[in-house]
C-alpha cells in the first residue's frame, strides 16, 4: 500500500501502547514508586521486627483493620443507593444534595473533626438525642473512629460509583423490566454487575482513605490504646518518639495496602483479559 | 389478553399517533419503513416511555394513561418483549439470560435454567448455553433475545423484527416454532418485520404504519390486494400507480396514460400491476396490448426459478419472467426494450388517501 | 516603642537586608508573629517569613535541608536532634519559658479548681502522649500532686487537648498556659500551683546552613531584648 | 391482570426510586449534611468578614487554588496516559504497577512528607540529581506543594478513570481503527468522550483531595507565608491562635468546593437528562 | 486491490479455517448459517482479531502473517467494515460519525462534514444528520454505518449484513446505490449476507461457510445450480436429496428410492427437484411420474404470485404452487395429500464431499 507498511515487516504482533502514553505513565509510576523506595531506604531493618511485633502496634492494626472494614461497609452499604438516587433520578437540588455529599473530600482533616463534632459531639446537634435514644457517645469512642472514617471516605465511594451509572447504558436496565424484575431486582442482577468495576474501585478508595486517615480521626475519636489509636495514629507519636517505628509502621501499612490492592484480581476490576493477547 | 391502545409518542422531531388493537389470541404484524415509528410503539406499549397522549389497555385493565395518571410499570404489565437491538445482559451467559425473567417472577435457580435450557434446545442453542454473551454469533444472539422473551410465557408478546439476523434455514426453523408456540397459546403478539413471508406465516393481521400513523390495516390478502401505498407495493412485489381513471383510463400526475378494465369506476385510483402480467419484447410488440411503453433494463434480480426484472420509463415497473423467458431475452442492466401489459390485468383500486 | 536609633541590634548592625526564614513552634504563633512586624519595623529592609509547625516536624525538615536561618523550638529534646545533627551554628539559648495550666471548658461546669478535682467521676481528661513534651509535663505534675487520672485520649499534640476542651467534648486537659490564653473566651485556665508546675523552656537557635547570619543573629538578639521580652510576657510566656 | 394492578390506578407516572434506596440515600446524606449545618451554626458570624478579607488568608487562599490546580492538571495528564496503559495493556506486574500508584491513599499524611523527602528531599534519592540537573530544590517551595497535592491526589484519579476505561465497551474503539484513526485519534475522539463522567469524577476527586491536603504538605513544604501556607495550613495554624478564623476559613474552603462541584453541569458527569421525567 | 487470505482462528469451542480470495474490483458474496464464523472472518481481515494460523495479504503485500510475525494495525490496512452490530459512536451524531474516517485520515473538518452530508443523503438520512445515535431507528443506524464505512473510500470493503434492518423500498435502493458504488470503483468488497438476492444483485461469486469451512465456493450459478449442502439447497429454495446412485435410482441412507434421469452416473450424488417440478394431488395420482409419495402439508408461504408448500413424508420437500393451483387445493396444514416429481424432473449433482 504505502512504504510504511514495508518498514513494518518486523512489527510487533500484539497489540502495544504508543510510545508516548508508556512514557508519560512511565513518569507517573516513577512518581509513586520514587518515595515508597526512599521510604524503605531509610527504614531501620534490622529491628524492624522487634518494632512491628510491639504488642501496641499489634493492637493499632487490630483496630485499623477492624474499623476501616466496617468503615469500607458503611461507605458501600449507604454510597450505593446514594449513588443510585444521584445518577438516576431529577430531583430538584440534586446538585446540591451532591455537593454536599463531597464536601468532606476538601474538608481540612482537623476542620472534618470539629465538623463531626458539631454534629455528633456532646455538645452537637445530634449528640444528646443520640446518648438519649441510643446512649450511645460517640466521640473517644471506637465507633467513633469508624464514623470519621465513614465520613471522609465515603465520598470517594459516592462520585465514584455515581459516575459508573451514569455511563451506564440502561437499555439493559429496561429490558429486565419488561422480563419481570422490580427495580431493586435489575438493580441487583443487571446494573450492579455492570458496574464492579466501579463499586472496586470506589470501594478500595474509601477504603484507603479510611485506612489512612488521621486528622479526622484523632480531632473526633481522640487517641487512646486498643480503643481509638488506629496505625496512622501511632505511626505519627511515634514519628515524635522513635521515627525508626514510625517508618516501620507505615512500611507495614503500605504492606498491607499493596496486598490488599494487589490481591484485587483484574476480573474484579472488569473487563475480560481477552483484550490482552499478551 | 387483547391490546387497544392510542398510542401518541412526541421525539423532539417525530410524532408518532397510532392505534393498535390485538385481540385474544391474535398476532398482528406491523409493517412499514425504517423510521416510521414501529419500534418506538413497541416500547410504549411496554412501558419503557409513558405515553404523551392515548391509552393503552389490556384486557380491561389501563396500563398507561396520560389524562388520568395511571402508570402500571413495565414488570407488571407481563408482557414479553424482543428488542430490535437485543438487549442482553452481557454480564450474564446464554442460559441465564434466558432464565432472567423467570428469575425474577421468583422461580428457583434451578427450576429456572431447566426452563430455560428447554428454550435453548428449541432454538438450537443447547452448545451455546454456557457462553458469555458477547461472544455469540449475531444469530445466535437474537435467538437467545428470543428465547429470553418466550421463556416465562407473557400473556402479550411484543417482537421487534425478531428473525432479521437468523439464516434462511433457521429462520424458517425458528418461524414454523413460533407459530407452533403462538397458536398453541392464548397469548398475542405484535411482530414487527420488514419480510412480508413472516407477517404471511405468523400474522392474522396486518398493520402498516408510516411516518408515524397507521395507512393501511386489515388482513392480509386485503392489504396485499389494494395497496394504499409505495411501500405496501414495494412490498408485495406488485406494481403501483396512483392517478385518476377517466372512461377506462387512468391518467397519472406525469400525464402517463394507462388502459385499464372498461368497468373500473371514474376517480382517483390505484392502478396494480402484477409483475408476471408484465410483458417484455426486444422490438414493439404488435397486438391486443393496450399499455405499451419504451423502458430501461435497471436492475435484475435472478432466482433459481424466477427473474424480477426492475424497469424505468414513463412509470416504473417491475416485471417477472420464468428462466426460459429470461434466457430468449438475455437482458442485461442498460438494455432498452419494450414492456406491455393488457388493459384486462390491470387491477384498481380506490385511492381513500385522497 | 523602640526605634531604630536606639536599637542595640539595630545599631550594631545597620547593614542587615534580605529575608529571614524561621522555622518556629506552632504554639509560638501569636507572638512571633507580632514579633516579625516589629522586627520589620526595626528592620525595614529585612523580610522575614516564619514556618510554624510541631517542633519535631521542624526538626525533620531541617535535617532534611530546611532552608531557615533560626530555629526556635518548644522544647530542648528537638533543639538536641538538631544539634546531634551539627546543624546549629552556636549552642542554644532559652528565650521564653512556658508554665502548666488546667484547662476547663468554658464557665469551668465541672467546678475544678485543683489537679485533685480532675479524678471526678464522669469527668473527660485529655491529655497528651507521653512523646510529647506535654504529655511527659502532665504526668510529671499529676505525679509529684499524687493525683491519678485516667485520660479518655493521648492528644499528639497540645491543640488537639485545646480543640476537645474548648469543643465541649472533653471536660479538663493539662496545656501551657499560653495555649490557654489563645483561646480565648472558648475556654478557661485554672493555674496550677508552683510546686507542681513544670517550666517548659524554649532554645532557639542559628543554623549552620542559615543564608542570612547576620539578620539571623539580629533576630535572636531582638527576641532577647525588651521588645521581644515584652511581646512574649503579652503572649503568657514566662522569662528564660 | 391481577388486583396489585387495580390498586395502582393512582400510581405516579414518573419513575421514582424505591422508598428503601431513598431512606438509605436520605440517611446518608443527612450523615454528610449534619457536620456542616454544626460547623455552621459555630462559626462567628459577626467577624467572619474581617477574619476572612486578611491579607494572610487571602494570601493563602490564592496559592491554595494556584496548587491545586495545577496538580490536578499534572494529575489528569500523567495519570490519564497511566490509567489507559493499566486498563488496557497486559504486562507483567501490572498489578504490582497498579498498587504502587495507589498507596499514597494510605500513607499517613505525615509519612507521605517524609517519604517526599525521601526521594525529592535534599538527601533524597532523586534530590542531587534534580539540583544538579534542573537548579530545582523542590521542598519547602511552592513547587514542592504541587508535588505533595499531586502526589496525594492523582490515585484517585487513576483508579476512577482506570475502572471506567474497564467498563468501557471496545468495540467503538475497534470501528474507530478499521476508520483509519490512530490508537490515539481513537482515544481521543471515541474512548475519551465515552467515560467522560468518570474523567470529571476523578478531576474532582483529585482536586478536592489536593485542595484539602494537609499532612504531607506541611512536611514536605513547609509552612511559609506566601510560599507554601495553603488554606488548610493557615486554617491548622489558626486553630492555635484563633479557632473562629479557622472555622471561618472552613467554610470559605467548603463555599469554594461547593461552588466547583455544584458548578459542575450533570452534563459533564454524562449521562442525558432523558432519564428524568421530571 | 485484491485480498489473498487464509484464515485460521481459535476460540474457545470453536475453529474457523477459510481461504478467500478476491480479485481486483471484485465482490464476493459469503453465506452460510449463523455461527459459521463470518464474522470472525470479518473481524480477522479487517486486523480486530489477530490470526493464529494462515496469512492476510492484499495486493503484495503481507498484512498478517504469525509465522514471520508481521501484523499491520487495523488503521494501516485501508479496510472499511460495516459491522454486523453498526459500532457506531454513540456520543457523535449521525453526520460526525460519517465523518469520523475522514478526519481520522487528516480531511478538514468542514470538507469532511461536507463529504458527509453527501453520503447522508445519498442514504436518505439528510434530515437525520444532527440526530444522537441512540435516537435512530435501527434501519436508520445501519445506513449510517454503511455510510461511515463507504465514506473514506476504502479500498477494500468487508460488508457483514449491511442490509438486514432495512425495509424492502430502502433495501432494494441501498443494494442497486451499493452495486453503483462497487462497480464504479476499483474497490473489492466482501459481502456477507443470510439473503441471496444480496448475493445475487451485488457479487461475481459466492463462498459459502458452514461450521468454520468453507463448503462451496465460485459461480453464482454454479453454486445454485450444483447445491453442495443442505443449508445451500435450502437458501436456493431447491430440495437436495443426498444418496447413492445405482442404475437410475438414487438411494437415501433411510431407504427411500428416487428414480433419476437415467443417463445419471452411478455413485454418491445429490438429488435436486426444484419445488415448481413437485406436483400434488388430493388422490393418488397416475400416469408417467415415478416418484409418488404420501406427504403431509406442514407449512404454507403464501405470496401474492406464488405459494410454497413445505411437506413432510419419506424426504422433506417443498413445492411451489401457482395461484390457481393452490385455490383448487384448497391446502391446510396437515392435509395428506401425494406429491410427484418426474425422473426427467430430478437434477443431479456429485456428491464430492464423500
Ligand atoms: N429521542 C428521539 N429524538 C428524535 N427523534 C427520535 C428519537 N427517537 C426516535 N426518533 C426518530 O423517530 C423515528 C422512529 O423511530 P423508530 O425506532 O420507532 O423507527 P422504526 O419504525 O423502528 O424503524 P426501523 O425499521 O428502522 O427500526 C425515527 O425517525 C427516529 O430517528
Ligand atoms: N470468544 C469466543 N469464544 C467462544 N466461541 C466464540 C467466541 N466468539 C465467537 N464464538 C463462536 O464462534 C462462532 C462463529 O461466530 P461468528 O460471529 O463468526 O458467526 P457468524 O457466521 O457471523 O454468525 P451470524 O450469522 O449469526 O452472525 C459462533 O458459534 C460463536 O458462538
Ligand atoms: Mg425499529
Ligand atoms: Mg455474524
Amino acid at each position: 500500500m504505502n512504504s510504511t507498511v514495508g518498514d513494518r515487516r518486523r512489527a510487533r504482533r500484539t497489540n502495544r501502547p504508543p510510545v508516548l502514553a508508556v512514557l508519560m505513565a512511565g513518569i507517573a509510576v516513577a512518581f509513586f514508586a520514587l518515595p515508597f523506595f526512599g521510604l524503605l531506604w531509610r527504614v531501620p531493618w534490622s529491628e524492624a521486627w522487634s518494632l512491628l511485633t510491639d504488642p501496641e502496634s499489634l493492637k493499632a492494626l487490630r483496630l485499623s483493620v477492624y474499623c476501616s472494614l466496617w468503615a469500607t461497609a458503611l461507605a458501600v452499604v449507604f454510597g450505593t443507593p446514594l449513588a443510585w438516587v444521584l445518577a438516576r433520578y431529577g430531583f430538584p437540588g440534586r446538585r446540591i444534595v451532591r455537593a454536599l455529599c463531597l464536601l468532606s473530600l476538601v474538608l481540612p482533616p482537623v476542620v472534618g473533626g470539629v465538623a463531626l463534632f458539631a454534629a455528633f459531639g456532646r455538645r452537637g446537634l445530634l449528640g444528646d438525642p443520640l446518648f438519649d435514644w441510643f446512649g450511645v457517645r460517640l466521640p473517644f469512642s471506637t465507633a467513633g473512629v469508624v464514623l470519621a472514617q465513614t465520613f471522609v471516605g465515603m465520598p470517594f465511594f459516592v462520585l465514584t460509583v455515581e459516575a459508573a451509572l451514569r455511563g451506564l447504558d440502561r437499555r439493559a436496565e429496561d429490558a429486565a423490566r419488561t422480563l419481570g424484575a422490580s427495580p431493586w431486582y435489575a438493580f441487583r442482577r443487571v446494573t450492579l454487575p455492570a458496574i464492579k468495576p466501579a463499586l472496586f474501585a470506589g470501594a478500595v478508595l474509601a477504603w484507603a482513605r479510611a485506612f489512612g486517615e488521621f486528622g479526622a480521626t484523632i480531632t473526633f475519636a481522640g487517641n487512646f490504646p486498643g480503643r481509638t489509636r488506629t496505625l496512622p495514629l501511632a505511626v505519627y507519636l511515634a514519628l515524635e518518639s522513635n521515627p525508626g517505628q514510625a517508618l516501620v509502621l507505615s512500611v507495614f501499612m503500605i504492606a498491607i495496602s499493596f496486598a490488599v490492592i494487589v490481591g484485587l484480581r483484574d476480573r474484579w476490576l472488569g473487563g475480560s483479559s481477552d483484550g490482552d493477547p499478551t | 389478553m387483547s391490546l387497544h391502545a392510542r398510542v401518541v409518542a412526541e421525539l423532539s422531531t417525530f410524532r408518532l399517533d397510532v392505534d393498535v388493537d390485538i385481540e385474544d389470541g391474535e398476532t398482528v404484524a406491523v409493517l412499514g419503513p425504517n423510521g416510521a415509528g414501529k419500534s418506538t410503539l413497541v416500547k410504549a406499549i411496554a412501558g419503557l416511555r409513558p405515553l404523551d397522549e392515548g391509552f393503552v389497555r389490556i384486557d380491561s385493565i389501563v396500563f398507561d394513561d396520560p389524562d388520568t395518571g395511571v402508570f402500571v410499570a413495565p414488570e407488571q404489565r407481563n408482557i414479553g418483549v424482543v428488542f430490535q437491538d437485543h438487549r442482553l445482559f452481557p454480564q450474564l451467559d446464554a442460559l441465564d439470560n434466558v432464565a432472567f425473567g423467570l428469575r425474577a417472577r421468583g422461580m428457583s435457580r434451578t427450576e429456572a435454567r431447566r426452563v430455560a435450557r428447554a428454550w435453548l434446545d428449541r432454538m438450537h442453542l443447547s452448545d451455546h448455553a454456557a457462553q458469555k454473551l458477547d461472544t455469540l454469533s449475531g444469530g445466535q444472539a437474537q435467538r437467545v433475545a428470543l428465547a429470553r422473551a418466550l421463556a416465562s410465557e407473557p400473556r402479550l408478546l411484543l417482537l421487534d423484527e425478531p428473525l432479521a439476523a437468523l439464516d434462511a434455514a433457521t429462520r424458517a426453523e425458528v418461524r414454523r416454532d413460533l407459530r407452533t408456540h403462538l397458536t398453541g397459546t392464548t397469548a398475542s403478539a405484535l411482530l414487527i418485520t420488514h419480510d412480508p413471508v413472516d407477517a404471511y406465516a405468523l400474522a392474522d393481521r396486518v398493520i402498516v404504519i408510516e411516518d408515524g400513523r397507521v395507512t393501511q390495516s386489515g388482513d392480509l390478502s386485503e392489504v396485499t390486494t389494494h395497496p394504499q401505498s409505495r411501500y405496501v407495493a414495494d412490498l408485495v412485489g406488485t406494481n403501483l400507480v396512483p392517478g385518476t381513471i377517466d372512461a377506462g383510463v387512468l391518467r397519472t400526475s406525469d400525464g402517463v396514460s394507462i388502459a385499464v378494465p372498461a368497468d373500473s369506476p371514474d376517480g382517483p385510483a390505484f392502478a396494480s400491476i402484477r409483475p408476471g402480467s408484465v410483458a417484455l419484447h426486444r422490438s414493439e410488440p404488435e397486438g391486443s396490448a393496450r399499455n405499451v411503453w419504451l423502458v430501461e433494463v435497471i436492475e435484475l434480480d435472478v432466482r433459481a426459478d424466477r427473474i424480477r426484472v426492475r424497469l424505468d420509463g414513463p412509470i416504473g415497473l417491475v416485471a417477472e419472467l420464468t428462466p426460459p423467458g429470461h434466457e430468449a431475452l438475455a437482458l442485461r442492466p442498460g438494455d432498452r426494450i419494450w414492456a406491455s401489459v393488457k388493459a384486462s390485468e390491470v387491477g384498481i383500486s380506490e385511492d381513500f388517501s385522497r | 516603642r523602640t526605634s531604630p536609633g536606639n536599637n542595640p541590634s539595630g545599631t550594631a548592625t545597620p547593614g542587615i537586608s534580605g529575608n529571614l526564614s524561621i522555622s518556629a513552634a506552632a504554639s509560638l504563633q501569636g507572638a512571633f508573629t507580632e514579633m516579625a512586624a516589629a522586627f520589620e519595623n526595626a528592620h525595614p529592609k529585612v523580610s522575614v517569613s516564619i514556618n510554624f509547625g510541631a517542633s519535631s516536624t521542624l526538626a525533620r525538615q531541617i535535617i532534611d535541608g530546611a532552608p531557615v536561618d533560626v530555629f526556635a523550638s518548644a522544647d530542648q529534646t528537638t533543639m538536641t536532634k538538631v544539634a546531634d545533627a551539627q546543624l546549629l551554628r552556636d549552642i542554644p539559648t532559652v528565650f521564653a519559658t512556658n508554665s502548666l495550666e488546667i484547662i476547663v471548658r468554658k464557665g469551668n461546669p465541672s467546678s475544678i479548681d485543683s489537679l485533685a478535682d480532675l479524678t471526678g467521676t464522669g469527668l473527660i481528661y485529655v491529655t497528651c502522649a507521653p512523646e510529647v513534651p506535654i504529655g511527659r509535663y502532665a504526668a510529671e505534675a499529676l505525679l509529684d500532686a499524687g493525683v491519678t487520672v485516667k485520660p479518655a485520649s493521648f492528644e499528639p499534640d497540645v491543640k488537639g487537648i485545646v480543640t476537645k476542651v474548648s469543643s465541649g467534648e472533653a471536660d479538663a486537659g493539662i496545656v501551657y498556659r499560653t495555649d490557654v490564653l489563645a483561646a480565648g473566651k472558648t475556654a478557661a485556665g485554672v493555674a496550677i500551683p508552683d510546686q507542681f508546675d513544670v517550666r517548659a523552656t524554649y532554645p532557639q537557635a542559628v543554623l549552620m546552613s542559615s543564608p542570612n547570619e547576620t539578620a539571623a543573629s539580629a533576630w535572636m538578639s531582638f527576641i532577647s531584648g525588651a521588645e521581644g521580652q515584652a511581646i512574649l510576657r503579652a503572649y503568657g510566656f514566662g522569662q528564660p
